[in-house]
């Protein structure tokens, strides 16, 4: 179609240029001052906005820095162009459209569900419009040479909080609570198993809930019958706290180790003492990552929103930083192709909170791994054993 | 045997609640004959504003209840007079009635998720009963035990207005015929206003309840009572409370004991293909009397 | 013994109907000759429309049979019965919402459109030919009626008189044998009354047979050839109008309750 | 031009989505029309959605012909579920079509071989917005035709008074399951085109939220004429495009006030072939007041509010 036609056009009007600028212009130069709109397509509402406001609020964190430092080039800045899915893929389609078909977005972010990941990445490819995917933790994602993902996919992490706690708690008999919907969620369960099974502990119950229960009594007696010393939650964010609640309520005073869902301070706030000492794994926490790039995004972030970011913040945060990343490769007048083809060359992104973040074929690898754990007064520390 | 009776109580706990939320969703139904899916809403508005005023205002407990009741009955009465009113006389049945329903429900979660910015809060443990009390076999939460209480008193209490009072009688009659209510010298409107009222104000009640015991308040909290609340309803037959308490429980219970020893996949399964046979097969429910049929 | 043997063309045996623990209609029976005009008659509340409602199979009788040309029709489903050529009006006028006129009366020729619903869908040469037939078979069933001028208009639009006609109009689309009236008359004036009767006998003379239910008794006496008094489900007299009236306990049912309402 | 181009490739998706929704709209239609109020069409799009699904990616079916097949997998589970409820009582028919969307969600996240679960599926195939409006044409020329013809007529009479309509001949039964198989096969054909809109389908694809905004969409549009639903279908999904470019926060609640005045203020929708009349009866009432020739006594509305009780 027509459409087609004129991305072809730009395309080869792109080349030509890119190679005349080549030939004129041998040394990097930065792409033309100007401003440049990247277009989000966030969950500001709906089954998870609570983690999707964090991701919206880190990427305009990393927006006022990169345009404040001319990280994306010389008097080069981004605009956020929002548009709330509502965690719809339906409408996170329509946006999706709308932005591809908008000549004056460069770039797009999107999705914490891997569904609607699924769904907006056909429409990038077609739109030759790059999409950098946030949040959704599904394997290959990313498409050559449009969509790329700044998450890495789960797995090292638990299996390394795995072998650290079956090596210093030497748990006997151990209780998993598994999403019965959730297979991102069911799979690092499943690989926290085999590494705790394999250290001689014993599988005492496997515990299914969804991620629409909000009554978690049935399923916490159930597990505290069979008398475990370490109980394993592995669920999607409202279980996760319920289940923990009820555990803890009905008197079990044992380990219980998670995931990084209980990281952000909103949790703490709502959760308080009940979660304390509960040790989960991530890449990236206030208090505790230290590197530069981390300490200068925790401030920003803090003079922002009067609130510690969480690591949903630092991935929304890196996901535009990624964009800019490229982008400054760029000179002229870049083009969508272009972008998209350094974002996909890129081996790991500068500025992230991590302390590194390698890429590979447009996926990040699993960067460092922190144990950690909320104190009573509302600190995340590294995790000790008790 | 321990856990089997933990297991019962927390069955019964959480049929409760879905009988609690189903008594005031099934006295709309028969009484005014509307299919209201936002009955929902009031639930999760309910907790929300118990919620606020003990963190804002940091009232005790049984006031944030009080609260989130009074709060849950007074946007069911307002629901009613805006949306529902100036469909009545005109004829546009069930289907009308619905799709106002369909309206507030979008505007009251649209609304509570805004309030909440579309968050999950929870009660501090401290400002209500979290504590469990001990049975000697068995420790039970305090708060189940309240639920349990809580629905039995309604459903005790409602069945006996409907039942024994003149208001009740003319509730009643409002279900069958309208005219002959008219004809029994209560005032319609005061029955339509005390129905919506209860009905707002049971869901409200279940609401808090269930938002302190399962520490989730959210705007969602209503979705999941509604569904399981409809299938209490539906089971226990229309126009009868003691067949919604009834059902509830065994609702609860059986979803307790199908995650158990069955599977969590399954739970939900149970339930609805246990809906719709009693749709298709008893359509009147467990209870529900021979010739209710709303015309 | 073939239909057309006798002069019987319709009959209740023993029909009973319940409603929960009231009985409407108690062991009536009752037979209509062909070609004439037969007035069932009573107070109110006597089970009148009730005996309607079950020849036409809207109820289900809870015992006895009810035989139309010999045949039984009381286990028919009431659209089954329609097509043997048994058609009715209603006593409060039930026109279709949101119809014309002309639509109101082409419903009622649905039985005798003459294609299928698929073919009809299709719009076949044949199927267009049908519905032609049966527009103009509506009009002229209008014009019968005096409502040709009005083919176009929102039925529910129109004066309860006109309604009345239209409903006639309508159940006369099918082409019965049998035309079931539900007081055709209510709330007319006299004058309106009477145009109603020279419809009814004109629809009599072209060889139509008519079960006439009436609540005013000077009417059947105008109109009807032969009738039925029932009261409280139950046969109370049957011959002549004058034959009937003349009936001690016709006499009490009427006199006993409502003088005026024989008119007399 | 480019700006034009531009217009039309930022709202296509919009427009594919209103074409899709139409056709959900329609199959809720179909039933509604016959006086049922049933929200299966959304069990017949899921029949649909995933029959589609599995023809495009498993066995390489091209678009056409997987539509095809959706639809007729739909009409088929209409058949089944028409034969169990048709015997039902309208408001118990209606929650238990409620029922059967909760149960067929279970279905389909416990069935990963045919639905991929919790998975959901990825459609290798999108269908342009040109073959989205050749199916909804051909779709609404089914409805013109059926509107046109004896069943148009017999199916407006059983809505009004299915108890009237049987006296005249019209089996209300055989109306409503020739509108349960339009609606099943209109249904899967809805289903077909949402996966090759959305290419990714799931258990959530086909849950109660389509349920609302299909019925929602019906009786915006109205639901006594078929152009209704496709009105209806429009403006419901334009309608958070267009708040979310003025006013992003308020766009759900935008959509509930929306629905909330039209059922005060137009309880038959926007489109209603029978407000013509009443004005036209209106105006003729006013006329003949001016010419001082007898008034018309009418009764509007009346006729039909009988029942077939005695």
């Amino acid at each position: 179609m027509n459409m087609l036609e004129t991305s072809k056009r730009t395309l080869l009007s792109a080349v030509y240029m890119a190679v005349a600028l080549g030939i004129a212009a041998p040394a990097h130069a930065d792409p033309d001052a100007g401003e440049y709109r990247i277009g989000m397509i966030s969950d500001d509402s709906g089954p998870i906005a609570s983690a999707g406001q964090s991701y919206h609020q880190g990427a305009d964190i990393a927006v006022a820095e990169i345009n404040s430092k001319g990280l994306a080039g010389e008097g080069v800045t981004l605009a956020l162009d929002i548009k709330d899915s509502g965690s719809d893929a339906a409408r996170a389609v329509q946006a999706m459209t709308q932005f591809g078909s908008d000549r004056g977005i460069l770039a797009t972010t999107c999705c914490i569900l891997s569904a609607i990941a699924a769904a907006v990445s056909p429409i990038a490819m077609s739109n030759e419009v790059p999409l950098v995917i946030y949040g959704a933790t599904r394997a290959s994602l990313p498409q050559e040479p449009y969509v790329t993902s700044v998450v890495a996919l789960p797995g090292p992490q638990e299996v390394a909080m795995s072998e650290r706690l079956a090596a210093e708690l030497k748990p006997q008999k151990v209780a998993y609570f598994l999403s019965g919907d959730n297979d991102i969620f069911k799979a690092r369960a499943m690989a926290m198993k085999e590494v705790i099974e394999k250290s001689g502990a014993a599988t005492v119950a496997e515990i299914s809930t969804l991620s629409a229960d909000t009554d978690f009594t049935g399923p916490a007696t159930q597990g505290i019958a069979t008398d475990p010393d370490l109980i394993v939650v592995m669920t999607t964010q409202q279980p996760t706290v319920g289940i923990i609640t009820a555990l803890r309520q009905r008197g079990y005073e044992g380990t219980i180790v998670t995931s990084e869902v209980l990281s952000p301070p909103a949790i703490f706030k709502k959760s308080g003492e009940t979660i304390t000492g509960i040790p989960f794994a991530l890449s990236f926490q206030p208090g505790v990552s230290d590197s530069e790039a981390a300490v200068a995004f925790i401030d920003a972030y803090k003079a922002q929103y009067n609130a510690l970011p969480d690591v949903y913040a630092a991935q929304g945060y890196m996901a535009i930083q990624f964009i800019a990343q490229g982008l400054k490769t760029l000179s002229g007048k870049p083009t969508r192709q272009d972008l998209a083809k350094a974002m996909w060359g890129t081996s790991d992104i500068a500025v992230n909170p991590y302390g590194g973040q390698p890429m590979e074929s447009g996926q990040a690898r699993t960067p460092n791994t922190l144990i950690v754990n909320w104190t009573k007064d509302g600190e995340v520390k590294l995790w000790e054993k008790p | 045997m321990t856990l089997f009776l933990e297991q019962l109580v927390n069955g019964i706990s959480l049929g409760s609640l879905y009988a609690l939320f189903g008594i005031g969703f099934g006295l709309v139904f028969a009484t005014l004959g509307v299919l209201n899916v936002a009955h929902g809403a009031y639930a999760s508005w309910a907790a929300i504003l118990g919620y606020f005023s003990v963190d804002y205002f940091g009232v005790p407990f049984p006031a944030a209840v009080a609260i989130g009741v009074l709060g849950g009955g007074l946007i069911a009465v307002t629901v009613d007079q805006i949306g529902f009113q100036p469909l009545r006389g005109r004829k546009t049945g069930m289907l009308g009635a619905l799709i106002t329903s369909i309206a507030f429900l979008i505007i009251l979660d649209s609304l509570a998720g805004m309030a909440t910015n579309h968050q999950s809060w929870a009660f501090p443990s401290s400002s209500f009963p979290s504590g469990m009390v001990d049975l000697g076999l068995i420790r039970i939460p305090e708060m189940q035990i309240i639920i349990i209480v809580a629905t039995l008193v309604c459903g005790g209490g409602i069945y006996a207005l409907i039942q024994k009072t003149g208001i009740g009688a003319a509730m009643r009659a409002v279900g069958w015929n309208a005219e002959a209510a008219a004809l029994s010298g209560v005032n319609p409107r005061i029955v339509i206003l005390l129905t919506a009222f209860l009905a707002g104000a049971t869901s409200g009640l279940a609401g808090v309840l269930g938002g302190a015991a399962t520490s989730n308040i959210s705007y969602m909290l209503g979705e999941g009572l509604l569904l399981k609340g409809f299938a209490a309803v539906v089971v226990g037959g229309f126009d009868d409370v003691r067949g919604t308490v009834i059902a509830g429980i065994l609702l609860g219970i059986c979803e307790v004991f199908v995650a158990q020893y069955l599977s969590t996949t399954y739970r939900d399964g149970f339930t609805y293909v246990l809906l719709l046979t009693f749709l298709v097969a008893r359509p009147r429910g467990l209870f529900g009397s021979r010739d209710f049929m709303r015309a | 013994m073939t239909s057309s043997d006798t002069p019987v063309l319709h009959e209740l045996r023993n029909v009973v109907k319940r409603f929960g623990g009231v009985t409407a209609v108690n062991d009536l029976s009752m037979t209509v000759n062909r070609g004439t005009v037969h007035g069932l008659i009573g107070p109110n509340g006597a089970g009148k429309t009730t005996v309607i409602n079950l020849i036409t199979g809207l109820f289900d009788v809870s015992s006895g049979s009810i035989l139309f040309q010999g045949q039984r029709t009381d286990t028919l489903e009431p659209h089954r019965i329609a097509a043997l050529g048994i058609s009715r009006t209603y006593q409060n006028v039930r026109l279709f919402s949101g119809m014309s006129v002309l639509e109101q009366v082409l419903t009622g020729c649905y039985l005798g459109r003459g294609t299928s619903l698929f073919a009809s869908f299709l719009g076949t040469p044949d199927a267009r030919r049908k519905w032609k037939a049966s527009r103009e078979t509506a009009m002229h069933l209008l014009e019968r009626v005096g409502m040709a001028d009005r083919a176009g208009e929102l039925a529910e639009t129109l004066s309860y008189g006109e309604q009345r006609r239209i409903e006639i109009a309508r159940a006369l689309g099918s082409d019965p044998k049998m035309l079931l009236l539900d007081e055709p008359t209510a709330g007319m004036n006299h004058a309106e009354a009477s145009e109603i009767g020279k419809l009814v006998h004109e629809l009599r003379d072209s060889g139509l047979t008519i079960l006439m239910v009436e609540h005013n008794i000077s009417l059947v006496t105008e109109f009807c050839e032969t009738c039925t008094v029932i009261n409280f489900g139950q046969l109370l007299a049957e011959g002549t109008p004058r034959t009937c009236i003349d009936n001690p306990d016709v006499q009490t049912a009427y006199f006993g309750k409502k003088r005026d309402a024989l008119g007399l | 031009m480019e700006a034009l181009l531009d217009f039309w490739y930022a709202y296509s998706a919009t427009l594919a989505f209103g074409l899709v929704n139409s056709l959900f709209a329609l199959s809720m239609y179909s039933v509604l029309s016959a006086g049922i109020l049933s929200f299966t069409t959304v069990v017949f799009a899921a029949v649909g959605g995933f029959a589609a699904a599995q023809m495009m990616g498993t066995f390489g079916l091209p678009l056409w012909l997987a539509v095809v097949i959706a639809g007729l997998l739909g009409g088929l589970a209409s058949a089944i579920i028409a034969a169990l409820f048709l015997k039902l009582e309208t408001h118990w028919m209606a929650l238990a079509s409620l029922a059967l969307i909760l149960i067929s969600r279970v279905v389909v996240l416990n069935t990963p071989s045919l639905t991929g679960g919790v998975m959901g599926m990825v459609v290798p195939v999108r269908a342009s917005v040109l073959e989205l409006a050749v199916l909804l044409a051909i779709v609404s020329l089914v409805f013109f035709r059926l509107h046109k013809s004896w069943y148009g007529l017999a199916i407006r009479a059983v809505r009004e008074d299915a108890a009237a309509a049987s006296t005249m001949g019209v089996s209300a039964r055989q109306i409503q399951m020739i509108a349960f198989l339009i609606s099943g096969v209109v249904g899967g054909l809805a289903g077909a085109a949402m996966a090759t809109t959305l290419q990714y389908i799931s258990a959530d694809t086909f849950y109660l939220g389509v349920a609302f905004t299909m019925i929602a969409s019906t009786v915006l549009g109205g639901s006594f004429f078929w152009f209704g639903p496709i009105v209806g279908a429009f403006v419901f999904t334009a309608l958070p495009t267009i708040t979310q470019a003025v006013l992003p926060e308020i766009q759900d609640i935008a959509k509930g006030v929306v629905l909330l005045v039209i059922m005060i203020y137009l309880p038959r929708g926007l489109i209603d072939p029978r407000a013509r009349g009443l004005r036209k009866a209106a105006r003729q009432r006013q006329q003949s007041a001016l010419n001082g020739s007898d008034a018309v006594e009418a009764r509007p509305g009346s006729s039909t509010a009988g029942h077939a009780h005695d």
